[in-house]
C-alpha cells in the first residue's frame, strides 16, 4: 500500500516535470517560458528531496530555480517585447527534429532498460562509504565535493570565474533599480541578515547534514540580489578591489591547500590525517565567498563601477554605504 | 489520538490551499485573485504546519516550521502588495 | 607572459618525465581512481601539452602588442589564462566527468575570448559558437551518465578493463562523439566555427583554431582509438572518415571563395581537421604493430603542423589587418613590400598547410596515402590530392595578391618586432616539425597501442 | 520489468533531455534555446540522480549527487554568460 502510494507521488511528479518541461521549451511567448522554467527548477528541487538527495534540492532551489529565474527575469526587463510568436521553427525541418529527436529518446529510454536489468546497483556507493570515515566530514556530498573529487571542484570554481569575467568583459553592469518602498525595504532590512546566518549555518552544517559552500554561496549571492533589487546599485558588495579578492578566493583557497600538501606528501590536494575536516572548512569557507561574489556580479551583469582603473576616472566616484 | 488530530489539520491546510487555488483560477480580476491565493494560502500554510508539528512532536522542529510559516508571510504580504501597486500603478496609466 | 613561460618549462620537463619514464599517473588527492579523479600524462597528451604551450606563448607574445588599450588588455589576460588552464586540464585528465567540467571551462573562457571581438558580428558569432558549445557539452555528458550507469565508473583506466561492446557502451559512443563531433567541427557540424574564428581578435583566432578544436580532436581520439577501440568494429569509423574527407573538399573549396583572410584561415580549419578525420578508419583497420604506430605519429604530426601552422597564419593576419585596417584579400596588393616579415610566414605557413616539403604535413600526409594505398582504402587518395590542390590554389590565390602593387600609396616598411612570434610558429610548422619528424614518431609511436593498458 | 521510482524518473529524465534538444534546435530566440538547453541538462540530472536512488531510508550513492551539484553550477555560470552575450548583442544593434 505504502509503495503503491510513493509510486502515485512519482508518478505525478514526472508527469509534472514533463508537462512543465514541455511548457517552458514549446510556449510562444518569453516571459511564459520563464515562468514555467522556473517552476520546472521548484519542481526539480521537490524530486531532489523526494530522491534522498536533499543537498542537490537546496542548491537547485537556490541556484536552479532561484538565481537562473533572477538572470532571466532581468534578461526579460532588458526586453519586454522579446515574446515572439515566430520564435519557434516550423514546417518540414521542424517535423525531421522532432521525429529525430523522438528516435533518439526511444532508444536513449530502450537502452535505459536494457542496462538498468544488468548494470550494478553500487556503484561507486560502497567505495565512498568505506572511505568516508576518512574524508574528514560525515556528509557523502561534501566527501566527494570537497576531497575525493576536489579536483573538480577547483575546476568548477573556475569555470565561475571564467564566465564572470566574460561577463565583465562585455560592458558596464545594468541600470541599478530604483530605491525600494518601505515595505520592500522594511523586508530587505531583516531579510538580509537571516540570509546570512542561515548561509554561515549552512556552510558549518556542511560537514554533516546536507548543505555545503555552494548552498551557502547561493544563499548570500541572494541576499546581494535582495539588497540590488532594493536599490544598492553594488548589491552590497565591497569596493572593487575587495571584490576582486572574492572572485578568486575559492581557487586560491584551493591551491594554496593543493601546493603545501604536493609539497609535503608529493600529492596535489591529498589531505594529511586529522586535518581534513579543518582544511575542508577552510577551503569551503574561501569558496563560499568566492561563489557569492561571483553570482551576484553575474546577476549585476557587468562592470560595476569603477572596476577598471580606465573607467574609475570617467565615472564620478559615487558615494558608497548612503543607506 | 494527537496523530489523528495532526492528520486531519494537515487535511484542513490542504483543502484551504485547494480553496486559494481554484480562486487564482475562477476569479475575475487581480486584486480578487490576490486576496483569495495569500489568505487561503498563508492560511493553509499554517494549519499545515500546526498539523506537521504534531505528527513529529519536538520542540525544535515546530520552531522551525514556526519559522518557515513566518518567513512564507512576511514575502507573500510584500509580493502581494507589490503586484497589487503595480496592477493599479498599469491601470491608472 | 611569466605565467605561460613556467608553464612552457613544466611542459618541457614532464615532456622529459614521459620520454624517459613513460607514462606519467597522479591521483589527485591521493584516492584510488574511480573515487578521486586521476591524472594521465601519456606521449600524446605530453606532445599535444607541449603544443599548446608553444603557441599560447607565442600568441601571448603577440597579444602584448596587439590589444593597445590597458582596459583590453586587462579584459584579455585572466580569460587568455583561463583558457590555457582548461586546455591543459583537458589533455591530462583521466576521468570523464572532469573532462566534461574542463570542456565546459574551456567552451567558456573561448566564447568569451571571441567576444572580445569589436562589433556585433563577434558578439553574434560567439553566442551561436557558446550556444553550439553548451549543446556539444550536454550530448557529452548524458554519454558519461550512460557511462556511469553501466560501469559504475568515470576513471578511463579502470574503464578500459571493464569496457564491453553492448548497446549502452555504443549509445554512450554515439552521443559524447555526436557532442565532441559538434565542438570539433567536423562536416557537417561546422557551420559555427568560420565566424567565430574570423572575428575574434587575432591571438585568440589563433588559439581558438589551433588549440581549441584540438581539445575535442584530442577526446575523440582517445575514446575511438583508446578507450572504445576494442567495442566499435572499423565499419562504424567509416563514417568519421568519409565526413572528414567532406569536410577537406568542401572547406578547401570555401576557403578559396572567402572573400577576407581570417575568413580563410577560418575556412582552412575546417579542412584541416577533416585530414585528421581521414585517418581514424585506417589506424581502426590496423592491426596493433609497427604500421599502425607510424600512422599514428603521422596523425599527431600532422595535428602539431597545424596548430603551428594555422596560429601563424591567423597572426600575420592580424598584423595585416592592424597595418591595412581590413583584412579583404582583394585589396592586400602591397603587403609584401610593407611587411615582408609578416608575408614571409603567410608562405611559410601556407607552404605547411598545402604539405610541401619539408613541413610536417608533407610526411604526415605521405604517411597517410601510403597507409591508405596499402590497405586498399583508395577512396581517401583522391580526396587528399584535391584538398592539397585546393589548398595551394587558396595559398596561391593570397600570395598573389599580397605581392601585387595595387596599392595607390606606397607603404612603408612598417614589419617589426610584432611579427616575430608568427614566424617562428611558422618556422616551427614547416622546418622543425618537418626535420624533426623522426623525433615526433619515435616519441609517440611506443605508447600509440593502449595507451589505456593499466599500470 | 517493475515499475520503480529509479525507472520512471529515469526515463523522466530521458523525456526531458529530448525534450530539451529538440527545444534547443527549433526555437529561435536566444531566451528560448538557452532555457531548452537548461531543460536538456536538468534530464540529465535526473537520470544520474534516478539512478542513484537505492530506496527508501537507504544512503544513496552520493558520486552522482556530487557531478549534478557541479553541473547545476556549471549550467548556471553558462546561463549568465549567455545573457549577458544577448544583451550586448541588443545594445549594439540599438548604436
Amino acid at each position: 500500500m505504502g509503495i503503491q502510494l510513493w509510486l502515485m507521488l512519482d508518478l505525478v511528479l514526472s508527469g509534472l516535470a514533463l508537462g512543465l518541461g514541455w511548457a517552458a521549451v514549446s510556449s510562444r511567448d518569453s516571459q511564459r517560458s520563464v515562468v514555467f522554467f522556473i517552476a520546472f527548477g521548484l519542481l526539480l528541487a521537490i524530486i531532489w528531496a523526494r530522491l534522498n538527495a536533499p543537498d542537490l534540492a537546496l542548491a537547485e532551489a537556490a541556484i536552479g530555480a532561484g538565481l537562473s529565474g533572477v538572470l532571466l527575469l532581468s534578461a526579460l526587463r532588458d526586453e519586454p517585447a522579446a515574446a515572439a510568436a515566430g520564435d519557434m521553427i516550423r514546417g518540414p525541418k521542424a517535423l525531421l527534429v522532432t521525429l529525430l529527436s523522438l528516435a533518439l529518446t526511444a532508444l536513449f529510454a530502450w537502452v535505459l532498460l536494457q542496462t538498468l536489468d544488468v548494470a550494478d546497483k553500487v556503484r561507486m556507493a560502497d567505495q565512498i562509504a568505506a572511505q568516508l570515515p576518512n574524508s574528514g566530514v560525515t556528509n557523502p556530498v561534501t566527501a566527494v565535493l570537497l576531497n575525493f573529487r576536489a579536483y573538480d571542484t577547483l575546476l568548477e570554481l573556475a569555470v565561475l570565474l571564467a564566465a564572470v569575467l566574460g561577463i565583465q568583459a562585455l560592458g558596464p553592469a545594468r541600470p541599478p533599480y530604483r530605491a525600494a518602498g518601505p515595505l520592500l525595504g522594511g523586508l530587505i532590512r531583516w531579510l538580509v541578515p537571516l540570509l546570512i546566518l542561515t548561509a554561515g549555518y549552512l556552510l558549518w552544517a556542511g560537514a554533516h547534514a546536507p548543505g555545503g559552500a555552494f548552498q551557502a554561496g547561493a544563499l548570500l549571492a541572494a541576499a546581494a540580489v535582495m539588497l540590488r533589487l532594493g536599490g544598492d546599485p553594488d548589491a552590497g558588495l565591497p569596493r572593487p578591489r575587495v571584490q576582486r579578492l572574492l572572485l578568486v578566493a575559492g581557487i586560491a583557497g584551493f591551491l594554496l591547500v593543493g601546493i603545501v600538501t604536493t609539497a609535503i606528501y608529493q600529492s596535489f590536494l591529498n589531505y594529511p590525517d586529522g586535518w581534513s575536516g579543518g582544511l575542508i572548512l577552510l577551503i569551503e569557507t574561501a569558496a563560499t565567498l568566492a561563489i557569492a561574489t561571483t553570482l551576484a556580479l553575474a546577476c549585476i551583469g557587468g562592470r560595476p563601477a569603477g572596476w577598471e582603473p580606465a573607467e574609475s576616472g570617467a565615472v564620478p566616484t559615487r558615494q558608497r554605504e548612503s543607506k | 489520538m494527537l496523530d489523528l488530530f495532526g492528520i486531519s489539520l494537515i487535511f484542513i491546510g490542504i483543502g484551504f490551499y485547494a480553496a486559494g487555488s481554484i480562486g487564482l483560477l475562477r476569479l475575475p480580476d487581480i486584486y480578487s485573485r490576490l486576496h483569495a491565493l495569500t489568505k487561503a494560502d498563508n492560511l493553509g500554510l499554517g494549519i499545515l504546519c500546526a498539523g506537521l508539528a504534531l505528527l513529529n512532536g519536538g520542540l525544535l522542529y515546530a520552531m522551525k516550521l514556526l519559522l518557515v510559516w513566518l518567513l512564507v508571510l512576511a514575502a507573500s504580504a510584500t509580493t502581494s502588495h507589490m503586484i497589487a501597486q503595480q496592477a493599479l500603478r498599469r491601470e491608472t496609466n | 607572459m611569466l605565467t605561460t613561460l613556467s608553464t612552457l618549462l613544466a611542459t618541457g620537463l614532464l615532456l622529459w618525465q614521459v620520454a624517459h619514464q613513460g607514462r606519467q599517473i597522479h591521483a589527485l588527492g591521493g584516492w584510488d581512481p574511480g573515487l578521486g579523479i586521476a591524472l594521465r600524462a601519456d606521449p600524446l597528451a605530453a606532445a599535444l601539452l607541449l603544443m599548446s604551450s608553444l603557441v599560447a606563448l607565442a600568441a601571448g607574445w603577440y597579444a602584448t602588442g596587439y590589444f593597445t588599450d590597458d582596459a583590453r588588455q586587462s579584459r584579455f589576460w585572466p580569460i587568455w589564462l583561463s583558457l590555457i588552464t582548461a586546455l591543459h586540464a583537458l589533455f591530462l585528465s583521466a576521468d570523464l566527468f572532469n573532462l566534461y567540467v574542463t570542456l565546459e571551462l574551456l567552451g567558456l573562457s573561448a566564447v568569451a575570448l571571441a567576444a572580445l571581438g569589436a562589433g556585433r558580428a563577434a558578439i553574434e558569432a560567439s553566442l551561436r559558437y557558446l550556444t553550439v558549445g553548451l549543446l556539444g557539452s550536454m550530448a557529452f555528458l548524458a554519454g558519461v551518465a550512460l557511462i556511469y550507469i553501466r560501469y559504475g565508473t568515470l576513471d578511463m583506466l579502470s574503464l578500459s578493463q571493464l569496457i564491453h561492446p553492448g548497446p549502452a557502451t555504443w549509445l554512450a559512443l554515439g552521443l559524447m562523439s555526436a557532442g565532441l563531433m559538434l565542438k570539433s567541427a567536423l562536416f557537417p557540424l561546422h557551420f559555427w566555427l568560420p565566424p567565430a574564428h574570423a572575428n575574434a581578435p587575432a591571438p585568440v583566432s589563433a588559439a581558438l583554431s589551433a588549440l581549441v578544436v584540438k581539445a575535442a580532436v584530442y577526446l575523440m581520439m582517445r575514446l575511438w582509438l583508446d578507450l572504445f577501440q576494442p567495442t566499435i568494429s572499423p565499419a562504424a569509423s567509416w563514417l568519421l572518415g568519409l565526413l572528414g574527407a567532406t569536410a577537406v573538399l568542401w572547406g578547401s573549396w570555401s576557403a578559396l571563395r572567402a572573400q577576407r583572410l581570417k575568413l580563410l584561415a577560418a575556412y582552412s580549419t575546417v579542412a584541416q581537421l577533416g585530414y585528421l578525420f581521414i585517418f581514424f578508419p585506417l589506424l581502426m583497420a590496423l592491426p596493433a604493430g609497427q604500421p599502425r604506430d607510424a600512422a599514428f605519429g603521422a596523425l599527431v604530426l600532422m595535428a602539431l603542423t597545424h596548430a603551428f601552422a594555422k596560429s601563424a597564419l591567423f597572426l600575420a593576419a592580424g598584423t595585416i589587418q592592424q597595418h591595412a585596417g581590413h583584412d579583404r584579400i582583394a585589396d592586400l596588393g602591397g603587403t609584401a613590400r610593407a611587411l615582408p616579415v609578416t608575408t614571409f610566414t603567410l608562405a611559410l605557413a601556407g607552404a605547411a598547410l598545402i604539405g610541401l616539403p619539408p613541413s610536417g604535413a608533407f610526411l604526415a600526409k605521405w604517411q597517410l596515402l601510403s597507409t591508405a594505398i596499402g590497405l586498399g582504402q583508395w577512396i581517401w587518395v583522391p580526396a587528399v590530392a584535391i584538398g592539397s590542390l585546393l589548398a595551394a590554389a587558396y595559398i596561391f590565390r593570397l600570395l598573389g595578391y599580397t605581392f601585387g602593387t595595387r596599392d595607390r600609396d606606397a607603404l612603408a616598411l612598417v614589419d617589426g618586432y610584432e611579427s616575430l612570434p608568427a614566424l617562428l610558429l611558422a618556422i616551427i610548422a614547416t622546418a622543425v616539425l618537418g626535420l624533426g619528424a623522426a623525433l615526433v614518431w619515435q616519441f609517440v609511436a611506443p605508447g600509440a597501442l593502449v595507451t589505456e593498458a593499466p599500470l | 520489468m517493475i515499475l520503480t521510482a529509479e525507472l520512471i524518473y529515469a526515463l523522466t529524465g530521458v523525456g526531458l533531455f529530448g525534450m530539451g534538444l529538440r527545444g534547443a534546435l527549433l526555437r529561435r530566440s536566444l531566451l528560448g534555446r538557452i532555457l531548452a538547453i537548461n531543460i536538456c541538462g536538468a534530464g540529465v540530472f535526473l537520470l544520474l540522480v534516478a539512478i542513484s536512488y537505492t530506496g527508501p531510508g537507504v544512503a544513496p550513492d552520493a558520486l552522482p549527487h556530487a557531478l549534478v551539484l557541479t553541473g547545476i553550477v556549471v549550467a548556471v555560470s553558462a546561463t549568465a554568460l549567455a545573457l549577458a552575450l544577448g544583451r550586448r548583442l541588443r545594445e549594439t544593434a540599438r548604436e
